[in-house]
């Protein structure tokens, strides 16, 4: 197409369309980083996922021991960390239990930095949680699904230790939790595989538990059939679920200050597919009447 | 190949050494007899009301290591004096033995899953086929009051699984589908798979180059040579290839996978031998470029830019390149056939390309250009199964709109 | 032995692992293999760190194109590697404050997230110059995409706030998601799923060309 | 204190560093690239090392050996030696002589997956997804249940079409195939959105670490 026209003027549309694409890069990059300088809070709307989400722990009384497993890594932290603290932030505040676990490597970690986060606040200092009282990390396993089965007979079989090297059987916590018949809920962040999917199909689907979780927006998506069948209690969609989370917790943090940056930067991309098309379209027509 | 008889036995045999050797082996250790414990009770009345037929039997379908509970929740648990908290499970191995404490339930809940470990060194193992007795504490803020012990009663594991029905039922449907078809294509009967919009595409695709003189850009994916999606590509070059031997276009195809490289040199030279222009085939034109993701995408734009070939086919797996590369051919005015198994992916195919072939269609169009009895046998075996999920859905729509829920019923399956 | 062992092996473990799902005892076997693959999975690791050392340092050895990179790399294994083996306190080794967790939060974690942040950009440049309403599917794409994308966005409500409450553009969004997304979903899921188990069935019956089946 | 200050500089540096792969390739790039390469290598095999290897192999020999020498008896723990042998015939995939050996591993990974896998999304994916779609076609008094049932059983019906091979697409079936490729486009819409929405968000989170962590522009 292109090729035929190689000598004929450009007109304006093609010009514009053939621009450096560093200066679209550049607007990119204005879209994002500028809006973080305001700090204008946005209203964000609830969706019905979030609210069953948020609703699945906000229903469990207090003592209740929730599972949590981190299933992500640092390249989905933006999108996954605040519902990571928005999570402990709720947990600790209706007094819930929280055992953490990790199908990646790097899970548990994440937990860890959410944890030193959310332990300055002053309403969580004060509660002086313990460590194996409280809450309790074991750490990652590898085996993806395999683990996930397995955990359903028994979670020492595949975490012997805690992540510091204690024993299961030395930690309060874990007293009495065999399997998944003694938590009330489990909660998971997951970025890809393996991840909520496999915790409905080896979890949900086998050993009757219930299961909520957030997601990165790449495959909340993909959670919503297993939210309407009921096998998945609700699903947080990416950075825009982490404010919904947090909405709904009446803790405005990360998240909802990022929503400004994220909703000026899909109002710069559907600008530019508008662009895109108006300019592929009337350079067609041009053609076809010349 | 060997013959067509030789999977069968092969299969055959496994299933009678997986069956006979470790199914009977197993048989020594657990013994087979099944037996209910019986009700017993009475109750004494003490304050709060101590919980009555408190009941042990197996808990069904496992390996034998747990026991289940089941007891009449205390009169007074929601009524009468209505001061119940909790209910403590105990558990002895003869009636008047000491009772250990096993679990904790909140009031309103009358049963318990005792669930022991299976390993003998473990504290908590819960040997099969030995008795145990029970008794339930109904607890209320410091006081209690025992129910009466149970009849023993012994964990055993069980043969099947009765809550998955629905499960067998569906791999053995699924299984026999696939087989029969596959014997039928191997038989050598036509099995017949629609024509594929971005299939039908290609000969015109490549006589476009042809007439334009340039060459055609073929690119494999981010794949390894083991993935589905990289060996049904393989197929499609294979055909592809045919045809530009044909045209005696030339085929650039820069890969990110040494062992994908050969074989797509090994698939491209077969084509040109069939085609009858072995001499045409250059093998400097099937080239390993970088498994680095962007550095090969960076790779591949280059040669899109100086070459500008006539068409572009991204046929495999593919990650986050995706909207790089079909960016680029879409600048350099390149007509582009994409398919891909990458759900994520397949949005940016979609709206940038021309041609895009939608997950499973990718199988479907390497079943219908390679015509591979086992490929196609499993794909019409694949097609049936959606039919009947077809035939399920609209039926169980109905039933559930005049609310037939033995309909319903059908897929239960046991969690 | 080449062909047949491979092909035997997989067949007896997949059929004892489907076995298992019907007949509680073969649990116990199930569990073994299982803790055998995670035995074989962590190999395979090694595997592929052992292959990434002897490519960047056979590049190092021929002095090939950027082969000061192939140092780099090699240097990048090593720091997080001694560290992590020996001097962060053994199996406790990614508790806060050591010095494995404080490479992986200032070098690793910094390096990952912006690989990916990268393609913030790249979505962009392709908007603008690739993704076309080239036919009505294409369309129909870019429509469901533009709600959603303004939709989740507060700037969706802000724009259609001359409609009703709850038909706005963040009410769209929300139905899309919930009822002709679920649908097309389901749809892809029905399909894998049937493909997963047809090409597991290939793979156990020794089938799959590309596993040294026939 | 300070070495928070020197792990802030070294991240700010190495995000620079990627980022600057935008204007174009160059040493600084390929530099930190590499260095991503090298250490997400080590990451991986920190962890299998402490995570895989010792508790799941090392561990339970120790365990059998304990037994061997304490008590005299054969544990049946040895029988990990069988999983540990067949990991080391993994690394002969580096050794092309005898390569062919890694097949026999690769076959019980492939073997355990596809067992696995098999029925697992017969059930998960597969029986209970259809048991989902089973709705009721007229909600009495519930307008918006209604139109949300028919939308949800007619796409999933056809969707199905539109991946159904064996007819081509002609007739009322092309109709319905059709009306199941504009499902799969809006799903595919949705998905378009959900991944931008996803890009962005990360890169926020790098800007927001560039100007407020690391420059403390933003408080």
């Amino acid at each position: 197409m292109n090729q035929e026209n190689n000598q004929e003027v450009k007109s304006i549309w093609e010009k514009l369309l053939s621009i450096d694409r560093r200066i679209i890069f550049l607007f990119i990059a204005v879209a994002v980083a500028v809006p973080l300088f305001f700090k204008l809070s946005m209203r964000i709307p609830v969706t019905p996922v979030a609210q069953g989400t948020y609703q699945a722990i906000e229903s469990l009384p207090a003592g209740s021991k929730v599972l949590a497993s981190f299933d992500y890594d640092p390249g989905s932290m933006p999108e996954l960390q605040p519902m990571a603290e928005a999570f402990f932030r709720h947990a600790f505040r209706n007094d819930l239990k929280v055992i953490i676990m990790g199908l990646w490597p790097q899970g548990p970690l994440q937990a860890n930095i959410a944890l030193e986060e959310v332990f300055q606040d002053e309403d969580i200092k004060a509660k002086s949680l313990q460590y194996g009282i409280d809450y309790v990390n074991l750490g990652f396993t590898a085996g993806n699904e395999v683990v996930i089965d397995r955990m359903g007979h028994s979670f020492e079989e595949s975490y012997p230790k805690d992540g510091q090297g204690t024993p299961l059987s030395e930690i309060p916590l874990m007293r009495g939790v065999r399997n998944y018949d003694n938590v009330d809920l489990i909660f998971n962040l997951s970025a890809g595989y393996p991840g909520t999917q496999e915790w409905v199909q080896y979890a949900v689907d086998v050993f009757h538990v219930k299961l909520a979780a957030g997601n990165t927006a790449v495959q909340a998506p993909a959670m919503y059939p297993y939210v309407q069948t009921g096998q998945l209690s609700g699903v947080l969609g990416g950075m825009k679920g982490g404010a919904e989370y947090e909405t709904l917790l009446g803790i405005p943090g990360r998240a909802v200050r990022y929503m400004f940056s994220q909703a000026v930067a899909h109002a710069v991309i559907c600008m530019f597919i508008i662009i895109g098309n108006l300019a592929f379209f009337s350079i067609r027509k041009r053609k076809k009447t010349s | 190949m060997k013959d067509k008889d030789s999977h069968w036995t092969r299969v055959l045999s496994l299933f009678l050494f997986v069956f006979v050797s470790l199914f009977l082996g197993m048989q020594t250790c657990l013994a087979q007899e099944a037996e209910q414990a019986e009700a017993l009770q009475d109750s004494l009345a003490q304050p709060p009301a101590p919980p009555t037929n408190v009941v042990a039997k197996d808990a069904p379908n496992d390996n034998g290591h747990a026991l289940l509970v089941i007891w009449t929740l205390s009169a007074d648990d929601g009524a009468g004096q209505n001061n119940v908290v909790s209910y403590q499970i105990l558990r002895s191995d003869s009636p008047d033995g000491e009772f250990e404490v096993r679990g904790l339930v909140p009031a309103g809940e009358n049963t318990y899953k005792d669930k022991g470990a299976k390993e003998k060194e473990d504290a908590n193992y819960l040997p099969p086929h030995k008795d145990f007795y029970y008794k339930v504490r109904v607890r209320s803020d410091g006081i209690f009051s025992d129910s009466e012990v149970s009849l023993p009663a012994h964990a055993y594991g069980q043969w099947y699984h009765t809550g998955k029905t629905a499960v067998l039922l569906a791999v053995l449907i699924f299984s026999t589908f696939a087989l029969v078809f596959i014997t039928v294509a191997r038989k050598g009967k036509k099995l017949y798979i629609r024509p594929l919009a971005g299939i039908e595409a290609v000969d015109e695709a490549i006589g476009r180059a042809t007439e334009m003189g340039k060459p055609i850009l073929y690119i494999l994916g981010l794949g390894s040579a083991d993935m589905i999606a990289t060996i049904a590509s393989f197929t499609i070059l294979s055909r592809v290839a045919k045809k530009t031997a044909e045209y005696q276009t030339p085929i650039l195809i820069p890969c990110c996978d040494p062992i994908v490289m050969a074989v797509a040199q090994e698939t491209v030279r077969a084509a040109y031998l069939e085609a009858g222009r072995p001499d045409d085939y250059k093998q400097e034109n099937i080239y390993y470029l970088t498994s680095m993701q962007f550095a090969y995408v960076a790779g591949v734009n280059g040669i899109m830019i100086r070459e500008k070939p006539a068409t572009n086919f991204y046929l495999g797996k593919f990650y986050a390149e995706s909207l790089l590369l079909a960016e680029t051919g879409s600048l350099a005015g390149s007509i582009q056939i994409s398919g891909t198994d990458e759900i994520a992916q397949i949005p940016f195919f979609v709206a940038a390309t021309d041609y895009t072939l939608i997950g499973e269609e990718l199988y479907a169009a390497s079943a219908y250009l390679g015509r591979e009895p086992v490929l196609l046998g499993t794909l019409k075996g694949q097609d049936w199964a959606k039919a009947l999920v077809m035939i399920f859905l609209i039926l169980g729509a109905l039933a559930a709109t005049f609310h037939f829920q033995f309909f319903l019923n059908l897929f239960k399956v046991q969690l | 032995m080449r062909r047949e062992v491979p092909l035997v092996l997989t067949a007896m473990v997949g059929l004892t692992m489907i076995i298992a799902h019907f007949i509680p005892p073969f649990n116990i076997l199930k569990d073994l293999f299982e803790d055998w693959f995670f035995i074989i999975a962590a190999f395979a690791i090694y595997l592929g760190v052992l292959n990434l050392i002897r490519v960047n340092a056979d590049k190092i050895y021929r002095k090939s194109r950027d082969w000061p990179f192939g140092i780099v790399v090699i240097l990048g294994f090593l720091v997080i590697t001694i560290p992590g083996l020996f001097f962060s306190g053994g199996r406790s080794f990614s508790d806060p404050g050591t010095s494995f967790y404080f490479l992986y939060i200032h070098v690793y974690y910094p390096l990952s997230a912006t690989m990916f942040a990268l393609l913030a950009f790249f979505v962009a440049s392709a908007s603008y110059r690739a993704f076309r309403a080239r036919n009505v599917e294409a369309t129909m794409l870019l429509a469901a995409a533009f709600i959603l994308m303004l939709g989740r966005v507060p700037i969706g409500d802000w724009i259609t706030a001359w409609l009703p409450e709850g038909y706005r553009m963040g009410n769209a969004a929300d139905w899309i998601m919930d009822f002709p997304q679920t649908a097309g979903q389901r749809a892809i899921m029905i399909g894998i799923a049937l493909g997963v188990v047809s090409s597991a069935l290939r793979v156990i019956l020794g089938l799959e060309r590309a596993m040294g089946g026939d | 204190m300070s070495g928070e200050v020197v792990g802030l500089w070294i991240g700010g540096i190495l995000t620079l560093g990627i980022f600057s792969f935008i204007y174009k390739d160059n040493p600084f790039y390929k530099f930190s690239e590499a260095l991503f390469v090298g250490v997400s290598a080590g990451y991986w095999f920190v962890v299998t090392f402490w995570q895989y290897f010792l508790p799941k192999l090392i561990d339970n020999l120790v365990l059998a050996y304990t037994v061997l020498t304490v008590e005299g008896k054969i544990d049946y723990h040895w029988v990990y030696l069988l999983g540990g042998g067949l990991g080391i015939l993994m690394l002969l995939r580096l050794f092309p002589s005898v390569g062919w050996l890694s097949r026999w591993s690769l076959a019980f990974i492939v073997g355990t997956t596809a067992g696995l896998q098999f029925t697992r999304y017969l059930e998960s994916n597969g029986i209970i997804q259809v048991k989902g779609t089973i709705l009721s076609l007229f909600v009495w008094g519930d307008l918006n249940s209604t139109i949300g049932n028919i939308v949800i059983v007619v796409g999933t019906f056809c969707g199905l079409i539109y991946f159904f091979f064996s007819k081509e697409h002609k007739g009322a079936f092309g109709g319905a195939a059709r009306v199941g490729v504009w499902f799969l486009m809006i799903t595919f819409g949705a998905l378009f959105g959900y991944t931008v929405m996803s890009r962005m968000s990360l890169l926020i989170g790098r800007m927001d670490f560039l100007f407020g962590n690391w420059l403390g522009l933003i408080k």
